[in-house]
């Protein structure tokens, strides 16, 4: 006999009554969902966003206000621990969800692309469903499609980067032929932060330019929230690009590179991804940042009163009011739950089984999941369209068909 | 042959621009006792570090038994056969008594217990038996000159070089480390060198002696002649008397 | 030695080695024995630190270095040439020994203390920016997955699984580590080694005149010491199965060690010990409390140097020692 | 590399320069004085980065007197950090590890209450002085230039400080030998105090500087801490003019090294040439100058 079944069988012995016990209350359907996001270090703002989104909808849903599936729906009880933001953080506290919690489902990582390349790999491990949040990076569902079995219980709750690469550079094919941007002698930049997220988007926006003849200028990776950017603006300056494509989740990097990029005069068009939709950045730099392209626009309640809704309602509930993050995070714990309502059940491969099948509305966008485990972007779905910061203010100024304004 | 054993030759050492000793030459016989004399920074313990290896000199060489050391390690000169002790002692305070003796046998190869058993006859030998299995860092200075002195033994010196033997020992215990010391020369034919200021101690204990002011010989030959010398009357004396 | 190290460490290793044997027996969460081979593995990193810091007295601050070292190499080795990980630990300790050895070098011309320490820390920089930069083949600070867990062991029809998730095999392996590797270094230390490094760190120029060579024994200490510490660094990359260079070789890994080797007992043999048990299994409990882990650290650290700069170990010698140096004090009168 | 990028590539080394000089001068003070190594130098920097945040942000003071207020309140810390923590412990026989492990557990400290107290969000200061230099194709904000032109004014008074007065006599000779010093009636306990607070205030004032471009947050201190013992080793022991050319010097090498190679490896760089220089020169490139 092995220690391990000599262990059981002590564990067995000792707390037969309290298994006992656990069986019993299993036939009520409760289920205990666990999540990891940044609620510490750089990122911890958006971190925090997430748990409101997260809460919310678990609010709601015990409450009797969900989007439920069935009649039955279950009991969830949720739990969300600190990453820090660091993929090694982000496992041990997994783990002690796993063994301590004994969680059913894990939500992870709500924001950080590197931290679910890690975070995946317990879903093998563990024999647990688990589905990412806002990261985006192609990686997370490369490695799916390598290995579509040994995955199967992971999914991704947001797009690939793909679709930001496809719709900055659709954007700009754009912008060259009407006239609105010039493109020089076609040279590109980047100034990335150092995460799959950054270096997913300046590789995939690359990749397309240099399809269309452009060279790459300059890719500089900086630690994220990094606030001195004169070393690089001066590289790029000498190197003369004529796109500038700048990748930060940390608005303060986003604040501190716009407002350097004007101060050092560069030429040639920029484009910002993520952080503008960041409200601590609007209300930082709206006057430096003006005439800002930037990518996506996914959530105003300026321009889109669905998304007003929302946020007064994470308002009512929170006392701030409620973001792209706040909003994206409620929409994945409600394609969680209402997954493990669908499946009637805690069992893993009926969760997952009931995850593939999602095709549902919510305040973000339209979430079904692709043959990589990724919710697909597009037109369809969640769409990626590009903003100009105008009078400070964002417009939506592509695709035309949503456009609130024309480029400045 | 004695003329072989022992010769610094212009020996300089420098720290930054100040001179501790200046071209200074001597010869040590072998089987004799010399004591080095010389006030308050005359560069006695200067000459103690060069020829047991603490400090590098700036110029000048040093032969021991024919060979030129002046570049070895005080390791290495250790294993040719010279042992120190210091000015301010330097027990290994977190040894025991008996275990700063293994120290020196350990290193030449021995193993724990061989070294333990000879240990325990150099700690008989300097008296500290009974304090053999305390923690050096407890002993009173008198002890821990003596530690030292057993210390040094242990490496089987031909040389022993003694920085300041009296120095913070308590008057009646001087009598019993001054005859220590004779017995090395006795039984096991040690050759000694002494920095002492006190110079009955001195008298009682040296055949020769050289004397230093500012880093230069001044005077050289036996222990009673130079004592007598004028020079070292006026500078060494008066100073001892005033310390006394 | 004996302050060093206790009445009976032989004794003190065979029960720790017993305790270890019961502990899974015990109906134990996974859980615990998750953080219990936490503290095994920090304990050897400790103690293996401990061999320069306490025991030689060099005060090094860049073993977290060689922790990373040892770390991503096993890591490295065994996730691109598919060797195994019981072959790649030894590996990951012989090369962090290697770099022990070659960062002992400069170390060795230098006689001032706070130089030692920001060489170290200068050294530990390097290695964890080197990581974190060759991203092609570390990832950097995005995190190194895909490390293999130990093969699965098959002892009389039974297998023994390790890694995340296989509880008692990953406690089994982190508890052999300990328990030999202490074992191991309590008898060379018991030996001539121990006692010429103890003279070292005593009194260094009264070692090298009583013929201790010290170019030698420092490098051989530094290599040992390197060595330990690479192979708790690799089993706890073939434990935890990610590796970023913050979380290895970054500031919180120095703070963590440097606090666990203060509060057991700098230079006491079994001090790191204690100072991994009580700090591993605090910092689980204060979890829910994050923040306030390291600002217990810190605090820990500064209340141990002004109250109990001999740490845990330290307590109860320190006052035998006192009763000892009493009982001396009518014999310094001869 | 056109002439331009060759012209800021040393200013921008020159600007970050001069704050690795204004931390290391002071740690190279302490140094020299009392032979201890502050590994809490960095939380002095930290701690007057939200003092100034609170100053000229939250309260509203004009720059001048947060600025001012900010400088007494960092030297008073300063000081009494030397009372509380070092002094006691100068008195014991391994003091120089005990102040290294009380200083490193003291800086994690202080780092972690004022994440506790202020948050760990990244919390911007404006800018003090506006507008862009234009000279020719360079361009130059004016608040970078001032930390330049400030960060030296304020070394300078210290240098004329420490090698005109009376005062600086007195910490020079504690400096070279603390017992002599003593026994010609100066109270070496009252100038490591003094020492203590000017450096801080150098720290201080590296804080106000630097809080506009970085930042302020709790970990604000942790990299220039050992650029700044860098800067003490590569000066001298000890030596303040010595720190002064080194910090310069680490500045330069490391904007010219992000002119060459991807800017991640400048810290690389930096710091396997001061482990070079120590193995070559244990005594410093500008050691034998000053205090």
């Amino acid at each position: 006999m092995s220690n391990l079944t000599v262990r059981s069988l002590l564990a067995a012995g000792i707390f037969g009554a309290g298994l006992l016990a656990g069986a019993a209350t299993a036939q009520d359907f409760n289920v205990t969902i666990g999540a990891v996001g940044p609620l510490t270090g750089p990122a911890a703002n958006t971190g925090k966003d997430h748990r409101q989104g997260l809460e919310l909808a678990v609010k709601e849903w015990n409450e009797g206000k969900g989007d439920y599936v069935t009649k039955n729906p279950p009991k969830v009880t949720f739990m969300m621990e600190d990453t820090s933001g660091k993929p090694e953080v982000a496992i041990s506290a997994a783990q002690r969800l796993i063994t301590r919690d004994k969680i059913n489902m894990l939500i992870g990582d709500t924001l950080h692309s590197h931290v679910t390349l890690a975070l995946m790999e317990l879903a093998p491990q563990y024999n647990l469903p688990i589905l990412s949040a806002e990261p985006v990076s192609s990686a997370i569902a490369d490695k799916v499609k390598a290995d579509p079995d040994r995955y199967q219980l992971y999914w991704k709750g947001n797009w690939n980067s793909d679709g930001y690469g496809t719709a900055v550079h659709d954007f700009y094919t754009w912008a060259f032929a009407n006239g609105t941007v010039d493109p020089g002698d076609k040279k590109i930049a980047f100034v990335v932060e150092d995460t799959d997220y950054g270096i997913a988007n300046a590789e995939k926006i690359g990749d397309l330019f240099k399809a269309d003849g452009w060279t790459v200028a300059a890719t500089e990776t900086v630690p994220p929230a990094t606030t001195d950017f004169y070393p690089q603006l001066s590289k790029l300056r000498d190197a003369g690009p004529d796109v500038i494509v700048s990748v930060f989740t940390v608005p303060n990097s986003g604040v501190a590179f716009v407002r350097q990029m004007k101060e050092q005069a560069l030429e040639g068009s920029h484009l910002a991804i993520y952080y503008p939709t960041k409200p601590e950045f609007m209300d930082q730099a709206a006057d430096i940042a003006e005439g800002m392209y930037w990518a996506a626009l996914t959530f105003s309640s300026e321009l889109n009163p669905e998304h007003k809704a929302f946020s007064d309602k994470v308002e009512a509930e929170y006392g701030n009011p409620g973001t792209y993050s706040t909003a994206h995070a409620y929409c994945t714990m409600e394609i969680a739950l209402r997954a493990i309502d669908a499946a009637g059940s805690t069992d893993p491969k009926a969760i997952a089984e009931k995850l593939s099948e999602t095709d549902y509305d919510c305040v973000v966008g339209r979430a079904k999941f692709g043959e990589d485990h990724a919710v697909q972007s597009g037109p369809d779905f969640i769409p990626v369209p590009v903003a100009q910061i105008q009078d400070g203010k964002n417009q939506i100024i592509w695709p035309e068909n949503v456009a609130t304004a024309k480029p400045q | 042959m004695a003329a072989d054993f022992l010769h610094v030759e212009q020996l300089t050492v420098a720290f930054g621009g100040i001179f501790a000793l200046k071209d200074v030459s001597l010869s040590i016989d072998e089987g004799r006792t010399t004591a080095i004399l010389g006030p308050n920074g005359a560069g006695k313990t200067t000459l103690f570090n060069a020829i047991s290896g603490a400090v590098r000199p700036t110029a000048g060489k040093i032969r021991f038994l024919g060979d030129d050391i002046s570049t070895q390690s005080p390791s290495s000169r250790c294993h040719s056969g010279i042992a120190r002790t210091f000015q301010i002692t330097q027990p290994f305070g977190s040894l025991s008594v008996i275990e700063n003796v293994m120290v020196a046998l350990a290193t030449k190869g021995a193993s724990m217990a061989e070294a333990r058993r000879e240990a325990a006859s150099y700690v008989d030998f300097v008296g500290l038996t009974a304090k053999a299995e305390d923690p050096a860092r407890v002993l009173s200075t008198g002890q821990r000159k003596r530690l030292e002195l057993a210390r040094a033994l242990a490496t089987h010196p031909r040389l022993l070089l003694l920085d300041e033997v009296t120095g913070g020992v308590d008057r009646p215990s001087i009598p019993e480390l001054l005859s220590l010391i004779r017995r090395l020369r006795e039984e096991r034919r040690i050759t000694i060198v002494v920095v002492e200021h006190n110079m009955e101690v001195l008298l009682d204990l040296a055949d020769d002696a050289i004397f230093l002011n500012r880093g230069e010989v001044v005077v050289t030959g036996g222990m009673e002649e130079v004592a007598g010398h004028e020079a070292v009357r006026s500078i060494y004396l008066g100073d001892i008397d005033a310390a006394a | 030695m004996l302050e060093v190290f206790g009445r009976h460490p032989f004794r003190a290793i065979l029960i720790w080695a017993l305790l270890l044997v019961v502990v899974p027996f015990l109906p134990l969460d996974d859980y615990v024995l998750h953080i219990l081979t936490l503290f095994l593995i920090f304990a050897v990193f400790a103690t293996g630190w401990n061999l320069t810091l306490g025991i030689l007295g060099l005060k090094t601050l860049g073993h977290h270095a060689f922790f990373a070292i040892g770390a991503y190499a096993s890591a490295l080795v065994s996730h691109y040439f598919g060797v195994s990980p019981w072959l790649t630990i030894w590996l990951g300790a012989i090369i962090a020994a290697i770099a022990g050895i070659v960062i002992g070098f400069p170390i060795l011309r230098i006689r001032s203390m706070p130089h030692v320490a920001i060489v170290t820390l200068a050294f530990a920089e390097i290695v964890r920016l080197v990581l974190s930069n060759l991203k092609e083949i570390t990832r950097g600070e995005l995190g190194f997955w895909g490390i293999p867990p130990f093969d699965p062991i098959t002892i009389g029809g039974t297998t023994v699984q390790f890694g995340l998730g296989n509880a008692f095999g990953s406690f089994a392996v982190a508890a052999v580590m300990f328990v030999g590797v202490h074992l191991l270094l309590l008898m060379l230390l018991k030996s001539r080694s121990g006692l010429t490094f103890l003279a070292i760190r005593d009194g260094e120029a009264a070692a090298e005149s009583l013929g201790v060579k010290l170019a030698a024994w420092k490098l051989f200490a530094f290599g040992v010491s390197a060595a330990i510490v690479g192979l708790s660094g690799a089993v706890y990359a073939h434990y935890v199965l990610i590796l970023t260079p913050t979380s290895v070789a970054g500031p919180d890994m120095l703070i963590s060690l440097l606090a666990m080797i203060i509060v057991g007992g700098v230079g006491r043999f079994f001090g790191p010990i204690y100072g991994a048990l009580l700090l591993t299994v605090s910092s689980e409990l204060l979890r829910d409390f994050g923040d306030y882990r390291m600002l217990l650290y810190g605090a820990l650290i500064v209340v141990f140097v002004f109250i109990a700069p001999t740490g845990l170990a330290g307590l109860k010698p320190t006052s035998w020692r006192k009763r000892q140096e009493a009982a001396s004090k009518p014999a310094e009168a001869t | 590399m056109s002439g331009t990028h060759l012209i800021e590539t040393v200013i921008n080394g020159l600007i970050s320069g001069s704050i690795y000089a204004l931390i290391g001068s002071g740690l190279a003070l302490i140094y020299g004085t009392t032979r201890v190594l502050n590994f809490a130098h960095g939380e002095l920097l930290m701690l007057a980065g939200y003092f100034i945040l609170l100053f000229a942000v939250t309260l509203g003071w004009p720059l001048i007197l947060a600025a001012a207020a900010t400088i007494v309140l960092i030297m008073v810390l300063g000081a009494l950090l030397q009372r509380v923590t070092i002094a006691p412990l100068m008195k014991r026989e391994d003091w120089a590890f005990s102040v290294i492990a009380a200083t490193i557990g003291l800086s994690i400290f202080l780092q972690s209450g004022a994440q506790l107290i202020w948050g760990e969000q990244y919390q911007g200061v404006p800018y003090f002085f506006h507008g862009v230099a234009v000279i020719g194709e360079v361009r130059m904000p004016w608040q970078r230039i001032a930390i330049l032109v400030v960060a030296l004014l304020v070394m300078g008074i210290c240098g004329l400080i420490l090698y005109r007065t009376k005062l600086g006599r007195i910490v020079r000779a504690t400096a070279q030998d603390a017992e002599a010093a003593l026994a010609v009636g100066i109270p070496a306990g009252r100038v490591h105090t003094i020492v203590f607070a000017i450096s801080a205030g150098l720290a201080g004032t590296g804080a106000i500087l630097l809080s506009p471009l970085i930042t302020v947050n709790p970990w604000m201190g942790v990299s220039y801490l050992l650029k700044g013992f860098a800067v003490v080793i590569l000066g001298g022991l000890g030596s303040f003019g010595g720190a002064v050319a080194a910090g310069f010097l680490l500045g330069l090498i490391e904007s010219v090294s992000v002119a060459f190679v991807p800017s991640e490896w400048s810290n690389v760089i930096a710091f396997a040439f001061l482990i070079a220089v120590i193995t070559a020169r244990p005594e410093g490139l500008f050691a034998g100058r000053g205090a």
